[in-house]
């Protein structure tokens, strides 16, 4: 076969292969319509997902199990400081970015001064994150600005605003890591940290700043998400835990570390999203769905070529 | 049986909940809840003290909670039970250790256990009911937003569903997605599956996912079907605000948090002496449209539509279970 | 003399090290137990150990479960869904169809040997594919039995109820299960090539060993000690329930890391697995009877772990 | 310098027996397009200790990978003790009474030596299987290193890297149900101190007496002349020459691999400028402990016996220099040198990012420049610099990290025993490249178990029990002189404590 696929694209494939299997089920119609709505979510996936890539690819062993309840909690903060009023949103951006970016460091502190492995330490963290949020008012769903909440629906021309300046996101993580000065550090102490002290890189450096920069696309993605689903509730982040590990495994980012793949996310969040949308619209039992889902993701990993790592 | 409130002192018993899940703000307006009524009832020398525990989702933890709550010696124990069978063992050892246990909004099964509960039958039946009130007989097609796969009172608000879909042949149950309760995760799901669906004249919630739903709906451009919806102050302020601009109409059914209220008292009366029936239905809060801004002013934003249970009304509620009345209906605010 | 002979490190702190290994949750257990004790003095009794331990006793099967994936360098986020799974033919089965039941029991079990095939042949990141498995065990235990129930078999609830003399039965699963862990994994002769396996499993495959066989067997053994998870939580809640355990994945790896345990592979220790199994469980418990506030109960849990791990800072070697 | 055991070696009986104990015809084995080995005639008699030489990456690992059943043959005949062998895996290898110590450690780290033990003997099982493999261990470290100090019941992760191949040496010499026919060496020595290495030396001529046959391959050509019958020579994945061992020399070793030895192992007769600034200076960690200065444009050795915290005042000087900018070229490659998912530009360019970038994203025109410029310096041998480093032979990858430092803006370069497996060829091109980079005022501060390597060097400082015990001038450098300061000769009686 002349034909070799880069890893990444598998998931773009399938997403593609579910998307005309539910135009097949409902009609030619529905086709624009389903990409869209599958767009606007994907896109949540994959901020969440471009952050935990960057803790990912840091080293074998990290991981950020604490975004789902950073989520929560920068929502609830910036939704307080901005109380619905328009003129705030830009102090509630700054806030929910801050709160995630101290979530991020607390974590890695944890991590090394505690000497904990990533899984338990964010864990932890993400309880004790969790517990911060019910305090900030979790008797009720904070409401955001009318602001925020039209530009998270804000649509030109029938394209809408928000997946495209997440797709730019991904591009500016595609470029620094590629060519910037932080990526490839990042990439190199995730492939070996002793090699990579020895090369003059501060290991711990760069490891805080991957689980900062993870903490703030959770935050990030809270305040857009709570513009988005008209508030800040504390649930709001649950299905980001596994999805937001699995976008990135599926997107082609090595759990060994020291490689990751930006783009690929994109594939796997439509692929997660699609899928979704294809077993509701079968019809089928809940349980079929389940399994369906299961087999499907490993499917896609099993069929995918890995490259090999040394 | 004596009717009216038991007077039986009580002063010296202790009561705690285990909560099986304090992640959501309807959990957490529960938990205030029962805490207002405990610390009036302390306050009051009705009992001499209380406690709250939540597992955070995980059943089993919750099920060895119950066990610490024997251990510590409370007198009766309140449960919200994460799952409707598998705490069970514990409930059994704590009703052999001579406790009271009041399982509430929970269809726990262990027959040793009071339950407080709402009818799930009735639940589905009056939503689609006031869907037929407002369509009549015409064709409709409806789209079930369920719960969680595998959770008891999801499996059985849906039977409740489909015994109350069997009476209006002419409705069409055109889709079916799992919401989990969630804003978001209803408003994600039925987004995805909206585009491949017909015109949509029904939406059945189980609370929780209606305002996500609606979300989705208009997102989508399309016209905002008849969503059921769960007492929710966003739900009744999109409500509101469609009603003045299009004149949309539905209603709102569903759970109050202070539910936990009625658990506590009807505890609180079975160690006072009460005979109290192993079955004690609760009302049901149903908000229509008359009543709409009464309630809207009532609800803190972002809140839940929340009602007191004080002694003697849950005394009230446990006599028309007896007699098999009519339950006293929470009264609309003026 | 050989300039080797200098010894980088006394063998005195090796010693103390593995020591602490163990040492150190035994003492956070017991520290945490003296808490409870001075709050309650009426649970130190043989009525008070039952009920404290009774829900760590499948905590721990699904712990050890968990422990023999980890010490292939692997990781099973599927162990909870699978337990629910478990639960579910359990209390639909067990009693009517016992036989169907060990049938779909040992099934599963080959299921897990699968999966251990999989990932090894084709070089697959556990994380996802167990991730996967998780949906799968969830959909088949949801497909049985859409909503809790069923019954457990009698003899099962009448085992988990049962009395034994002196030691209360949690206690004592839990004495022999890390006994006989411990004789398996850290003395036997074949504990030695497994856990060198999960180390370097080419110098293991150069010695001999099909490294391929010994993927498919732990993974196998993790899948019937998860069904011992499964069933002795059958006989606790005496019903099945799909939702029941996902709990358990989280909360074993957090067992098998307080046991001293490592992702590196090949560091597990099945006596410190069950002490860290029993301190989680406890860990929850202790809050119940701290009465902390509702709204800060979680949060005092991520302390908690915070506080029984740190202690790790004292005996972890630091690399670098 | 590794001494050459005295003993006068008779021809052995062994190696005139007609059944061959290992033969092999045509082997050949491909990667792909790789061709490893391309067809190599190899025979091992009973008793027989053949030397095996070659450049890197001339496919002696691959050919011991073969016989030792790890790595399958894509085609080519084998023959076992006189039997033709189709189907040849690790499991019937151990059967046959055939070891391999291959070139990476092979143990489980994880576990102490007594487990280790266990791992390769089938037998070793049931009550009492710790016991027996621990005395096992035991007497075979003890018969082949006395004096060796290693606890078999610590784990291997706990020993230094030279206990560490003592103990995979001394487990290849085990025997339990099944006796041991030959061991197969790889490269046994590049972890081993000066007195491991002349007892492991010793024991290889024991065993072979025993009728074991061995096999050795080493960079380290006194030791192939020390020990072997026969040597065998590789090149390009075939085997190019086979003679006896007697009245080799060394120079005709050098001749048979194809690459001259350049002479240039005369040390720099040139000391610093006078004038050379001091660009690091380094205190001793207690008064026993002499300070290191290193001036610009000086090679300074590191000296002593293996081990004795030459590597640890390594690593505290470049954790201590922050004034002028500082480089280290590691010798354990795979852990702490190469970026294995990376092409030989990125690895090389790493160290070199501030002053590629602009803005904070590197400017990929000026990186392969430099990338490309120092490979071709380097003459390191790939198609391109976008090839993947793993992909090079470890020779090539070791030249790669050179430039990584050498491309820098490095002012000091610390080498840590960088030449480690690395053929005599390229580490004449290296030796060559250190002295001109020295010339051009690069200080090189340079830790080296090889003795002939301190002759590159200005001056020494020699190591014992983790300090500095004395410093050479280099007029003064001889073997003589570091060996009498090693090991703690009457002048360095100022040190002892
Ligand atoms: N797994 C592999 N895949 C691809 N090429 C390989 C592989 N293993 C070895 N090679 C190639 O085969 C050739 C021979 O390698 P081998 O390791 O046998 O060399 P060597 O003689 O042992 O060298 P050294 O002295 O450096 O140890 C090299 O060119 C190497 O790149
Ligand atoms: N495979 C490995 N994995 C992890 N750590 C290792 C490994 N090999 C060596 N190390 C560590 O690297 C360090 C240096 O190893 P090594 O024993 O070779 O040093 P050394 O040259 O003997 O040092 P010194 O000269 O101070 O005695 C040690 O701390 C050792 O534990
Ligand atoms: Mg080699
Ligand atoms: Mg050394």
């Amino acid at each position: 076969m002349s034909l070799r696929l880069a890893p990444w694209s598998y998931g773009f494939l399938v997403a593609l292969v579910m998307w005309v299997a539910t135009i097949c089920y409902s009609g030619t119609g529905s086709a624009i319509p389903t990409l869209s709505s599958a767009l606007v979510f994907a896109a949540f996936s994959v901020v969440v997902g471009t952050g935990q890539m960057l803790v990912i690819a840091s080293g074998p062993g990290n991981i950020d199990l604490s975004m789902p309840s950073v989520l929560t909690l920068a929502a609830y903060a910036s939704m307080s400081i901005m109380g619905g009023s328009d003129a705030m949103v830009l102090p509630g951006l700054l806030l929910a970015v801050a709160v995630g970016a101290v979530a991020g460091m607390l974590n890695y502190l944890a991590i090394t001064a505690l000497r904990l492995p990533p899984i338990i330490a964010t864990l932890a963290w993400s309880f004790v994150f969790q517990s911060f949020a019910f305090n900030l008012g979790g008797e009720a769903t904070l409401k955001p600005p009318a602001a925020l909440s039209e530009f998270t629906l804000w649509s030109i021309g029938g394209i809408r605003v928000l997946p495209v300046a997440v797709m730019g996101l991904t591009l500016l993580a595609v470029l620094v890591l590629k060519r910037g000065v932080g990526g490839r550090q990042l990439l190199a102490v995730g492939q070996s940290e002793r090699a990579a002290r020895l090369a003059g890189i501060s290991v711990g450096r760069v490891r805080l700043v991957a689980y900062t920069l993870c903490g703030m696309s959770a935050g990030l993605a809270g305040f857009l998400l709570s513009g988005f689903s008209g508030g800040a509730a504390l649930n709001m982040g649950d299905t980001y835990l596994l999805e937001s590990i699995a976008v990135v495994v599926l997107g082609g980012t090595s759990v060994a570390g020291g490689q990751a793949n930006a783009i690929g996310i994109w594939g796997a969040a439509l692929f997660f999203n699609l899928m979704a949308t294809m077993l509701n619209t079968f019809q089928m039992q809940a349980g079929i769905r389940f399994l369906l889902t299961g087999a499907l993701i490993i499917l896609i990993v099993a069929i995918v070529p890995r490259p090999k790592a040394g | 049986a004596a009717e009216g409130t038991a007077t039986g002192d009580t002063s010296g018993k202790k009561i705690a909940f285990s909560n099986s899940y304090a992640g959501n703000s309807f959990r957490q307006v529960m938990i205030k809840s029962f805490e207002a009524a405990a610390a009036k009832a302390k306050a009051d020398g009705k009992i001499a003290g209380s406690a709250v525990v939540s597992s955070n989702n995980s059943v089993t933890e919750q099920a060895s909670q119950i066990q610490n709550l024997i251990l510590q010696g409370y007198d009766a124990i309140i449960v919200l039970a994460g799952s409707d069978t598998a705490l069970n063992g514990s409930i059994k050892e704590a009703c052999d250790a001579g406790i009271t246990v009041v399982a509430f909004a929970s269809g726990v099964t262990e027959p040793c256990a009071y339950v407080v509960d709402y009818n799930l039958d009735s639940y589905a039946k009056a939503e689609l009911d006031f869907i037929a009130s407002k369509l009549g007989d015409k064709p409709a097609n409806i789209l079930e937003i369920r719960g969680m796969a595998g959770d008891g009172f999801d499996k059985r608000l849906n039977e409740g569903v489909n015994k109350a879909l069997a009476a209006h042949p002419s409705y069409k149950k055109v889709g079916e997605v799992y919401g989990q309760w969630t804003g978001t995760i209803a408003q994600k799901e039925v987004s995805g599956v909206l585009p491949s669906l017909p015109q949509i004249d029904g939406v059945l919630t189980q609370g929780g996912d209606g305002y996500g739903a609606a979300q989705a709906f208009k997102a989508a451009g399309r016209k905002l079907p008849i969503i059921i919806m769960g007492n929710r102050q966003d739900e009744l302020a999109l409500w509101k605000k469609e009603h003045d601009a299009t004149g949309y109409e539905t209603f709102s059914l569903g759970a109050t948090p202070s539910v936990s209220q009625v658990a506590f008292w009807v505890a609180q009366q079975i160690l006072a002496g009460k005979q109290v029936p192993k079955f004690v239905e609760v009302p049901l809060l149903q908000i229509n449209q008359p009543d709409l801004d009464a309630w809207l002013k009532t609800v803190p934003e972002g809140g839940v539509v929340n009602a007191e249970y004080p002694q003697d009304l849950v005394a009230t509620i446990i006599d028309a279970n007896v007699a098999k009345a009519p339950l006293p209906m929470v009264p609309a605010p003026k | 003399m050989a300039d080797t002979a200098l010894q980088r490190r006394p063998r005195l702190t090796s010693a103390l090290g593995s020591a602490l290994q163990i040492g150190l949750p035994a003492a956070t257990l017991i520290a945490m137990l003296a808490v409870i004790f001075w709050i309650r003095p009426s649970a130190m009794s043989y009525f008070g150990f039952t009920l404290l331990f009774k829900f760590a006793v499948p905590l721990m099967f699904a712990a050890l479960a968990q422990m023999l994936v980890i010490m292939l360098g692997d990781i099973d986020l599927s162990i909870g869904s699978f337990v629910g799974f478990v639960t579910c033919v359990a209390a639909l089965y067990l009693d009517e169809a016992p036989l169907l039941a060990l049938v779909i029991l040992a099934a599963s079990i080959a299921v897990y040997a699968g999966v251990g095939l999989l990932i090894h042949v084709r070089q697959l990141p556990s994380i996802i594919v167990t991730l996967g498995m998780s949906f799968i065990w969830l959909g088949a235990a949801v497909t049985l039995m859409p909503g809790p129930g069923g019954t457990a078999p009698r003899w099962l609830v009448a085992f988990m109820s049962w009395k034994p003399p002196f030691v209360p039965l949690p206690v004592l699963i839990a004495l022999l299960t890390a006994l006989i862990g411990h004789l398996v994994i850290s003395r036997s002769s074949y504990g030695a090539v497994l856990r060198g396996a999960g180390a370097n499993p080419r110098a293991v495959e150069r010695a001999g060993w099909s490294v391929r066989t010994i993927r498919c067997a732990v993974y196998a053994a993790a899948g019937a000690l998860a069904c011992l998870a499964g069933l002795t939580l059958t006989g606790l809640t005496t019903s099945g329930d799909p939702n029941v355990a996902p709990a358990y994945t989280l909360l074993g790896v957090g067992a098998v890391i307080l046991g001293g345990g490592a992702f590196t592979g090949g560091i597990v220790s099945p006596v410190g697995t069950v002490i860290g199994a029993l301190t989680l469980a406890l860990a929850g418990s202790l809050l119940s009877f701290l009465q902390v506030p509702p709204t800060w109960q979680i949060g005092a849990q991520g302390a908690i772990l915070f506080l029984v791990l740190a202690g790790r800072i004292l005996f972890s070697e630091h690399r670098s | 310098m590794r001494a050459i055991p005295s003993a006068n070696r008779e021809p052995r009986p062994g190696a005139a027996s007609p059944v061959p104990l290992i033969a092999t015809r045509a082997v050949a084995k491909h990667y792909g397009a790789v061709r490893a080995l391309v067809g190599v005639d190899f025979v091992l008699a009973p008793g027989e200790v053949v030397g095996l030489v070659g450049h890197n990456g001339a496919g002696k690992s691959t050919l011991m990978n073969v016989l030792a059943g790890t790595v399958q043959r894509s085609s080519g005949a084998f023959c076992y003790d006189g039997a033709e062998i189709g189907a040849w895996g690790a499991r019937e290898a151990q059967a046959c009474g055939l070891r391999c110590i291959f070139q990476e450690l092979s143990l489980c780290a994880n576990l102490s030596a007594t487990e280790n033990t266990r791992i390769i003997h089938a037998s070793l099982r049931g009550l009492g299987w710790r016991r027996r493999a621990r005395a096992l261990i035991t007497a075979a470290l003890d018969d082949i290193f006395p004096g060796h100090g290693i606890d078999p019941d610590r784990k291997v992760a706990e020993l230094a890297i030279g206990e560490r191949q003592m103990v995979e040496i001394a487990r290849a010499f085990t025997q339990t149900s099944v006796p041991v026919r030959g061991v197969i060496l790889d490269e046994p020595t590049s972890a081993l101190g000066h007195t491991p290495t002349e007892q492991l030396l010793a024991h290889i001529r024991k065993a072979a007496a025993d009728g074991i046959a061995c096999i050795l391959i080493t960079h380290r050509l006194n030791e192939i002349l020390a020990v072997s019958d026969r040597v065998t020579v590789m090149m390009d994945g075939a085997a190019v020459a086979d003679r006896p061992a007697a009245g080799l020399t060394r120079s005709d070793l050098v001749a048979m691999m194809g690459s001259i030895e350049a002479h240039g192992g005369t040390g720099r007769a040139i000391g610093p400028a006078a004038d050379g600034a001091i660009v690091v200076d380094h205190p001793g960690r207690d008064g026993a402990d002499r300070p290191i200065c290193v001036r610009r444009g000086e090679i300074i050795g590191f000296a002593g016996l293996d081990g004795h915290g030459q590597r640890d005042r390594l690593r505290a000087i470049y954790a201590a220099t922050s004034d002028v900018p500082v480089a280290y070229v590691a010798g354990d490659r795979g852990a702490e040198g190469v970026f294995p998912l990376w092409s030989i530009a990125d690895n090389l360019t790493i160290r070199s990012l501030k002053a590629l970038q602009r803005g904070g994203f590197v400017v990929p025109g000026a990186a392969r420049a430099l990338a490309e410029q120092w490979a071709a310096r380097l003459k390191v041998k790939a198609p391109d610099v976008d090839t993947p480093i793993l992909s090079l032979s470890g020779g090539n990858q070791q030249k790669v990290l050179f430039a990584r430092a050498l491309a820098s803006d490095a002012q000091v370069v610390l080498l840590d025993d960088p030449m480690r497996g690395v053929d005599v060829g390229t580490k004449q091109e290296v030796y060559a490249l250190i002295r001109a980079e020295a010339d051009k005022g690069r200080s090189f501060v340079w830790y080296t178990t090889e003795m002939d390597e301190l002759s590159n060097c200005g001056r020494l400082y020699v190591f014992r029990e983790g300090r500095v015990v004395e410093e050479i001038p280099g007029a003064q450098i001889n073997h003589a002189r570091i060996l009498e300061a090693s090991f703690g000769g009457a002048q360095t009686g100022a040190s002892h404590g």
